[in-house]
């Protein structure tokens, strides 16, 4: 055990968990690798490309080494970072990426192999022989690759979404973003604080600071204390703002639950868009290392976060208590960490610091001017070599903090694209000018990294951002703090022939950056490339300025003129369960019911998805094997007696005003505004473009008023052009539209005792065919006085009627007539039925009418009314579309057993089969009950002029060939006569 | 995205359906000499600038309003918005 | 120096000392027979198919920064050849055929990986336009199977198959379908047509055509005149702002798709998945990361960058299909500038400036068609014949409509 | 009176209804609605003698309500007269207008919460509307978990929330689902 006085754990309670099988203890506050080190764990995981044994490098979101399978079973959470999971009782870890146990990972045998894997040297290789990349060399690498496993079981807990609305969204609950958050919270200020870890308090919580020399984490606890009081300010701990989108969007995932064993009833996660009309970005700082030889041994990590490990957690980071600790720094801060831990009685070998001239600045050996260029210890450090005065010597030594300076955490500030700026002064990039707008950068994020500094530029920022809309904050009365100056040297990593890692996860050395200068992968982004510098889990938070540094020096330029790399979402990796968020499952998108659904669900309907509406597919019988006798009974009672189909999903648009006629003549290719009233018309909608688009029908109920319909798929598209041209083109006719699709329930009563039935029900209304003929329609009342719509219209061929009543009567009076049409065999059909009806009667639908074919083809070239302009008109007649000679026919199997299937293409007999020879294709195909075979539409080149040809539909995507007869599409009735009847 | 919609205020862009150019506006005149040539340039051709757009908007999940937004297809900026059946009205009153 | 893995073995053993530069940096000379505007995958394929196949010996490839930096810097890596419309398959059946032998062309291992793609349909509308497609495939010489529901059950069981709200029915696939290390497509052409004496040009901006009697007579850069016999421009993406200093309006907006990388991951998924009803594909890399995405966000834009509802929206997709892949995260999003074009396809083509060439529109599918995007655009600038696979994909398609719409929707470029 | 049965958007005879600790949802399948559209030139009427609400707004009357849907648009609701012609009444009231019956093209479903709070965090849930556009007297039309809905904030703690009819079961799905997971204690 190496836990240490003091820190921000509950020593009264104990929490147990397991890593890799064993059994440790830790308490409340305490995260997964604090535990860890606390039980003298250091090993915890290894490379990716090497199988290096790494141990913790950092104590936040950066971490590059210590990464875990968090849970089991579904639960399985791969590449979880040990040092951001908050400590629960019973949680259960494992390392990843290792074959065998992880103290002896047999892959770790690639290290020996490491100068075949330099840079990019997969590009040079596996080519031969051709065939060996799928078979043999890309699964041994995907094999190797990769780091945890997935489950592959479905993520078994809840997730959710929502939005937020701020003034003043905080980004990060430190030093700066505590002092923002109470400015903007005093002044009223509708105020988010968010903070990834579970405690607010950010680098004050690792720091021995004082304020007003009290121990700053008192400081923080009271603001975190009056913010919690305040109404005006949300406190979200536990949330990472990962995103900065347009407009004052970002994007936070909230852990709700993940300090839990299980979510229970909760969610585990949130995904919150927060609307921020200003933001203050306090994300702090990551530290950097420094490249040595042999610098990625466990025990080896950040100088800041061995302090906060120690101060914190109350943790040394050895494994034995007696182990000495070096600290290797460029700057003042770094010598921070010896003191911090002597303060602690952890036993401090001493200071290593390259500048000449270091300052000492408590009681420990000093080794200034020196470097460490040597390390031991297979699975945890055991020694450094201190090089100092061209002397070199090995000490006995446990663990090592590295500190070279640190990086302002500039992400969310570059996520618009706008680049950093390197400041000299600090040795870093700070937030450059073209950040998003209504982003402040606030504290250490804007490279004020002392806590004076920090304090004041988050009030600053606070003040300035809420100025800006207009509300004014008072200045706080900052307690006194550290201001100590920034004192560092540029030096980026100590040159040698080791390897010296700069990328820990994906093992990328500064061998590997100076061959990528070599082979001229120069420009930062073919050295990330290259090398897969920065492309692991942690983003290259460590290592990417060091490389920067590196490839600096050898093409001899500065850092700035090498380039940077500027930052996209997320900020740290967000989980796919919450980023899809809610339902995954039958409720992943919303389903559209009918009117009639139960009753049809009561009948036994099978349903299907049509766009996102739900309708009846069938309706089997008892006693009917095959969903095709369902059908085929279905489509036989309509053409013998008569049927019901619910097709309500059919778009109805009211047109009104004194120029809808006009309104319409222009939006269809034909004349509607000649309709008399009373009537309806089919009518075939063109895009701009000239291609057919829609179709439907116009029913005018009277002079100011029409009923369209679209078609299912197209109801919302139709619905939008419509607004276009009444509101985009032609805003000074008289025109009025709504949607009316979900008001009326219509109900297709069809077959020839359709009139008989419909007689049956509709209240004193003369049916007959003088009063009311074929494309008829009327306002009316059904079943003692219910406001209804007719219209006698056909998809059918049969004699045909749709009745609309409203909504919440259509299953009512769906059951009503089959009531009341028993003894005439009403039947109810689907969409299978109807599929089959209208290919029989050569009816387009969405598999013609695909938003490809023309009016010609479709064979309704002379409804585009030559008399008038319309959308499309024009651009119909252009060359290509007129010289179009692919047309609609039918198509029955010359062997009647045959199967007309569609997607076929079409072929003249005796011709290759090939692109060139293609004649067409078969768009649509049923069994026919009433032609006793199968038939089919299709598109044939120069069809109307083919009929009676024998031709040959290839499928030789299922090894057949069918021989076919080109017939009319109109297989039933082709002179219309029953539907006029 | 926000969209500044003129009479509701900032509004989530996902309530509206986008459609492209401003330009769609302007349909030739069918009966104009050369109307195929017109038409082509309209349906298939655009300025496409990198730079401030003039660019329709529908409000579909919302009151169903055309907008005319301006905005910077660089930077994402919205430079304004209004109803789309005002400009072509002032449009045409200009005319 | 050739590429081998014995030479990799020779130079582990010699302390790399003998690796040399993948290419040159030369400064650009005063004039060129072809000039390439844009050296990203189309413009460096071009380059080196002018060099390799047409023997062109005086050859620039002008890329304002660093090569490769367009759109095959980033994408989500799938090649295929399932096209429907005889204006679009025989191109991209050509272009798989290049990629199956593009290592041994270029010497450089591109990781073409012919893992398969799966489209999924859930009705049976969507399984006829797939057997129509997959026909069409078959015709045009491609490779194409229809899988029942049990068929990609057995390739796929990680799908969400029991409660699906669009129930998967089955899928069209293309075994010969797969994926590519983009990068590597852009180095491995870079290097090539450096081995062949083409002037790869980096940090070198066009700031203009020089135009003379209707002729163009080279480009304006960053890096001063350049002359040029012939100017091809392949900048997809930025297509419009391009060819708006030649004083030309084009068919084309431009538009941003996002793509997305989880962490990486031991291997979960085979090859390449397609879900149309929720609008989400995905492959997993060598290195173990999922590489997805979905639509485009649908407005114009420049900015390299996209919008969280669309993230959501690609992410819903993928739960729905493979809830499994919930417990990953989310490791690198970007977006990328589409030359979205008014029927979907792509140019390549004159302009009615003589000596001006243009290549672009390519949509969100740009890579898969690299190889015979540069040999096609190569073949017009060598010879000033269209290639017999891309003779569609003329400007003036437009106008007398011929459009090749894969997608029925018109010309409305968000909806391709 | 017709002698058919009606049901509701629910698919049942009588009206759902859901409690939580802080929150009740119920579906108002009573609730009569018209649209009125303004023909060109048209001076905005005064139906029932209600003053038409302005952009976002909505005004109540008791017998009779009103939200603003669209420029020179406005949806009339009529409480508990869902099964007479409402829209006729309508046309009686404001000749000459452009109206349409709009009763079932909608499902109701009225939201009445003990607190503002619960009411807030509920909708934060939802829909993304800055809390200003939807205080009290306020009306909008968005997009909640995929579907498009209009919002009536009736009163600090009652908010109705219409969606189209066919989504009525999806709707209140996502409502209730969101609803049982508001911690509603506080």
């Amino acid at each position: 055990m190496t836990r240490l006085n003091g820190g921000l754990v509950d020593r009264g309670t104990t929490l147990s968990f397991a890593f890799n099988g064993k059994s440790y203890a830790g308490h409340p506050g305490d995260t997964l690798a604090s535990a860890l080190l606390a039980n003298g764990v250091q090993l915890m995981g290894r490379s990716f490309k090497y199988h290096r044994p790494r141990g913790v490098f950092s104590a936040g979101s950066e971490e590059p080494n210590a990464m875990v399978e968090l849970r089991e079973g579904a639960r399985q959470e791969p590449n979880t970072r040990a040092t951001v999971t908050e400590l629960y009782d019973g949680l259960i870890a494992r390392s990843q990426n290792h074959l065998g146990p992880l103290n002896r990972d047999l892959l770790a045998m690639n290290d020996y192999f490491a100068p075949f894997f330099a840079a990019g040297f997969y590009y040079k290789t596996f080519m031969w022989p051709r065939a060996f990349w799928e078979k043999l060399y890309e699964p041994m690498i995907r094999g190797a690759a990769g780091l945890g496993r997935l489950s592959k079981q479905a993520d078994p807990d809840a997730y959710d979404k929502g939005f937020l609305h701020c003034d003043l969204l905080v980004i990060g609950g430190g030093a700066a973003g505590l002092a923002a958050a109470l400015t903007a919270g005093r002044a009223g200020a509708q105020v988010i604080l968010a903070d990834e870890d579970f405690r607010l308090g950010g680098r004050l919580l690792a720091e021995s600071h004082t304020l007003d020399d009290a121990p700053a984490t008192g400081w923080a606890a009271s603001v975190a204390q009056e913010l919690a009081s305040l109404p005006n300010v949300r406190l979200m701990t536990r949330t990472t703002v990962f995103g900065v989108y347009d407009h004052g969007v970002y994007g936070a995932v909230e852990r709700v639950a993940d300090h839990l064993a299980t979510p229970g009833p909760r969610v585990r996660q949130s995904l919150w868009r927060i609307t921020a009309k200003r933001a203050v970005l306090a994300a702090g700082a990551t530290e950097r290392h420094i490249p040595f030889a042999d610098n990625d041994r466990p025990g080896i990590m950040l100088a800041g976060a061995m302090r906060a490990y120690a101060n914190r957690w109350a943790t040394a980071p050895t494994r034995n208590a007696a182990d000495p600790v070096a600290v290797f720094a460029n700057n003042d801060d770094g010598h921070r960490t010896a003191l911090d831990l002597m303060a602690k009685g952890v036993p401090v070998l001493g200071v290593i610091d390259p500048r000449p001239d270091a300052p000492r600045l408590g009681d420990y050996d000093l080794f200034a001017g020196g470097v460490i260029d040597g390390t031991k210890g297979r699975l945890g450090l055991s020694a450094i070599r201190i090089t100092q005065d061209g002397r070199s010597s090995w000490h006995r030594c446990g663990a090592l903090g590295v500190a070279g300076g640190w990086n302002p955490n500039v992400h969310l500030a570059s996520h618009h694209r706008g680049r950093p700026v390197w400041e000299e002064t600090l040795l870093a990039f700070v937030p450059g000018t073209g950040g998003p707008s209504g982003l402040f950068p606030a504290g250490a994020a804007a490279g004020k990294g002392s806590t004076a500094a920090a304090l004041q530029s988050g009030m600053e920022a606070a003040r300035k951002a809420l100025a800006e809309i207009g509300i004014a904050a008072t200045a706080l009365s900052l307690p006194d703090a550290e201001d100590a100056p920034i004192r560092q040297a540029a030096f980026w990593h100590v040159p040698g022939k080791r390897r010296a890692w700069v990328d820990f996860q994906n093992d990328v050395t500064v061998k590997d950056i100076a061959l990528a200068h070599k082979e001229n992968m120069r420009p930062v982004e073919h050295l990330k490339r290259w090398t897969t510098l920065g492309m692991a889990t942690d983003q290259g938070k460590t290592a990417n300025i060091s490389a920067l540094a590196v490839m600096a020096e050898l093409t001899d330029k500065t850092i700035p003129e090498t380039g940077t790399t500027i930052f996209r979402p997320p900020y740290t990796g967000v989980s796919l369960s919450v980023l899809g968020g809610g339902d995954t499952g039958a409720h992943f998108r919303p389903k559209r019911l009918t009117p009639t659904h139960h009753w049809a669900e009561e009948q036994g309907a099978v349903f299907v998805e049509v766009g996102a509406w739900m309708r009846a597919q069938y309706f089997p019988r008892p006693g009917e094997t095959h969903w095709r006798e369902t059908v085929d009974r279905e489509a036989k009672a309509v053409r013998a007696g008569v049927g019901l189909c619910d097709v309500t999903t059919l778009g109805k648009v009211d047109v009104q005003g004194a120029d809808a006629g006009e309104f319409l003549n222009r939006l269809y290719s034909n004349m509607m505004g000649t309709l008399a009233v009373g009537k309806v018309r089919y009518g075939l909608m063109l895009r701009e473009d000239g291609h057919a688009y829609d179709d439907g029908t116009c029913a005018r109920l009277s002079e100011d008023h029409y009923v369209v319909t679209t078609t299912t798929a197209n109801a919302g598209p139709v619905y939008r052009n419509m607004e276009f041209a009444r509101q985009c083109l032609w805003p000074d006719l008289d025109v009025q539209v709504i949607s009316t699709t979900d008001a009326w329930a219509q109900i297709a009563v069809a077959g020839p005792k359709s009139r008989a039935l419909l007689e049956r029900i509709v209240d004193e209304f003369d049916l007959s065919n003088a009063a009311f003929p074929f494309m008829a329609c009327a306002e009316m009342t059904v079943c003692k006085g219910l406001r209804a719509r007719l219209f006698r219209i056909s998809f059918s061929g049969e004699l045909a009627y749709e009745i609309a009543v409203p909504a919440r009567y259509g299953q009512a009076l769906m059951a009503r007539l089959m009531e009341a049409g028993a003894d005439l065999g009403v039947t109810p059909y689907g969409t299978e039925a109807l599929g089959v009806l209208r290919i029989e009667k050569g009816h387009a639908a969405g598999a013609e009418l695909n938003g490809q074919t023309t009016a010609q083809m479709l064979g309704l070239g002379r409804m585009v009314s030559q008399k008038k302009d319309s959308i499309g008109a024009i651009m119909s007649r252009r060359e290509g579309l007129a010289a179009d000679r692919r047309r609609l026919v039918g198509l029955t199997p010359v062997d009647p057993a045959a199967t007309v299937t569609p997607g076929a293409h079409l072929f003249a007999e005796g011709a290759a089969r090939s692109m060139a020879t293609d004649q067409g294709w078969i768009t649509s195909a049923a069994f026919s009950p009433h032609l006793g075979s199968s038939i089919g539409l299709g598109f044939l080149e120069d069809g109307e002029t083919r009929m009676g040809e024998i031709l040959v539909a290839a499928n030789p995507l299922e090894g057949q060939e069918t021989r076919l007869k080109v017939v009319s599409a109109h297989f039933i009735d082709p002179e219309g006569e029953r539907l006029r009847d | 995205m926000l969209i500044p919609h003129p009479l509701l205020g900032l509004r989530d862009s996902q309530e509206f359906t986008y459609l492209g150019d401003a330009a769609l506006m302007d349909r030739p005149d069918p009966a104009g000499g050369n109307a195929e040539a017109a038409f082509t340039d309209y349906v298939f051709l655009r300025d496409n600038p990198a730079g401030v757009h003039r660019e329709l908007w529908f409000h579909e999940q919302g009151d169903r309003s055309w907008l005319v937004v301006t905005r910077d297809t660089v930077t994402h900026e919205i430079l304004g918005a209004e109803l789309a059946r005002d400009v072509k009205l002032n449009e045409e009153g200009a005319q | 120096m050739r590429f081998s893995g014995f030479r990799v073995v020779k130079e582990a053993l010699t302390g790399h000392k003998g690796w040399g530069m993948l290419w040159r940096n030369p400064d650009p000379k005063p004039a060129y027979d072809i000039v390439i505007v844009g050296g990203g995958g189309h413009g460096l394929a071009t380059a080196f198919y002018l060099a390799k196949t047409f023997k062109q010996a005086r050859v620039a490839v002008l890329e304002k920064g660093w090569l490769g930096s367009g759109n095959i810097g980033r994408n989500t890596t799938i090649i295929r050849s399932n096209y429907l419309l005889p204006g679009n398959e025989p191109f991209y059946e050509f272009s798989m055929k290049l990629w199956e032998n593009l290592e041994q062309e270029t010497n450089f291992n591109s990781m073409v990986s012919q893992r398969g793609i799966i489209n999924l349909y859930h009705t049976d509308g969507q399984r006829d336009a797939y057997r129509r497609r997959g026909n069409a495939m078959l015709l045009a010489g491609a490779d194409a199977r229809l899988l029942g529901q049990d068929e990609v059950r057995e390739i796929a069981p990680f799908l969400n198959f029991d409660n699906a709200r669009f129930p998967i029915k089955g899928g069209l696939m293309q075994p010969r379908a797969g994926t590519a290390r983009h990068d590597g497509v852009a180095w491995g052409y870079a290097r090539g047509a450096d081995m062949r004496g083409v002037d790869i040009i980096q940090n070198c901006e066009v700031t203009g055509f020089r135009i003379e009697g209707g002729k163009v007579q080279g480009v304006e850069t960053s890096r001063g005149y350049i002359g040029a016999g012939k100017v091809g421009v392949a900048v997809a993406g930025n297509s419009s702002r391009v060819m708006a200093m030649a004083g030309m309006r084009l068919p084309i907006e431009s538009h941003v798709l996002q793509a997305f990388v989880s962490e990486g991951l031991k291997p979960t998924i085979p090859g390449v998945i397609t879900f149309g009803a929720g609008h989400f594909y995905v492959s997993q890399s060598d290195k173990g990361g999922l590489v997805f995405g979905g639509d485009i966000d649908g407005y114009n834009s420049y900015a390299q960058r996209g919008n969280l509802p669309v993230v959501e929206d690609v992410i819903e997709g993928g739960m729905a299909l493979m809830p499994m892949i919930g417990r990953a995260r989310l490791l690198r999003s970007w977006g990328g500038i589409m030359d979205m074009s008014m029927d979907g396809s792509p140019i390549i083509d004159r302009t009615e400036i003589d000596g001006l060439y243009f290549n672009g529109g390519w949509c969100y599918g740009g890579f898969k068609a690299t190889p015979a995007s540069g040999y096609a655009f190569a073949h017009l600038l060598a010879t000033d014949r269209p290639h017999e696979t891309a003779e569609a994909y003329r400007f003036d398609r437009f106008a007398r409509g011929y459009v090749i719409d894969e997608k029925g929707v018109g010309a409305q470029p968000n909806l391709h | 009176m017709t002698d058919l049965t009606p049901i509701t958007a629910l698919g049942a005879k009588t009206a759902r209804k859901e409690t939580y600790d802080a929150l009740t949802l119920s579906e108002n399948p009573e609730l009569a609605l018209a649209s009125l559209a303004l023909r060109r030139d048209q001076t905005p009427p005064s139906p029932f003698g209600l003053r038409l609400p302005d952009p976002g707004h909505c005004a109540d009357k008791g017998s009779v309500a009103a939200f603003w849907t669209a420029p020179g648009q406005w949806m009339i609701e009529a409480p508990g007269r869902a099964n007479e012609d409402f829209a006729a009444r309508l046309e009686e009231e404001v000749p000459g207008g452009s109206i349409s019956e709009q009763t079932d093209a909608w499902t109701a479903i009225e939201i009445t919460a003990k607190n503002s709070a619960a009411l807030e965090a509920l909708m934060q849930k939802l829909v993304n509307l800055d809390p200003a556009q939807i205080a009290p007297g306020h009306a909008a039309r968005t997009g909640l978990e995929h579907m498009s809905v209009y919002l009536i904030r009736r009163s600090e703690t009652h908010l109705a929330v219409m969606g189209m009819r066919s989504f009525a079961a999806a709707l209140w799905h996502a409502l209730v689902t969101a609803a049982a997971r508001i911690d509603q204690t506080a």
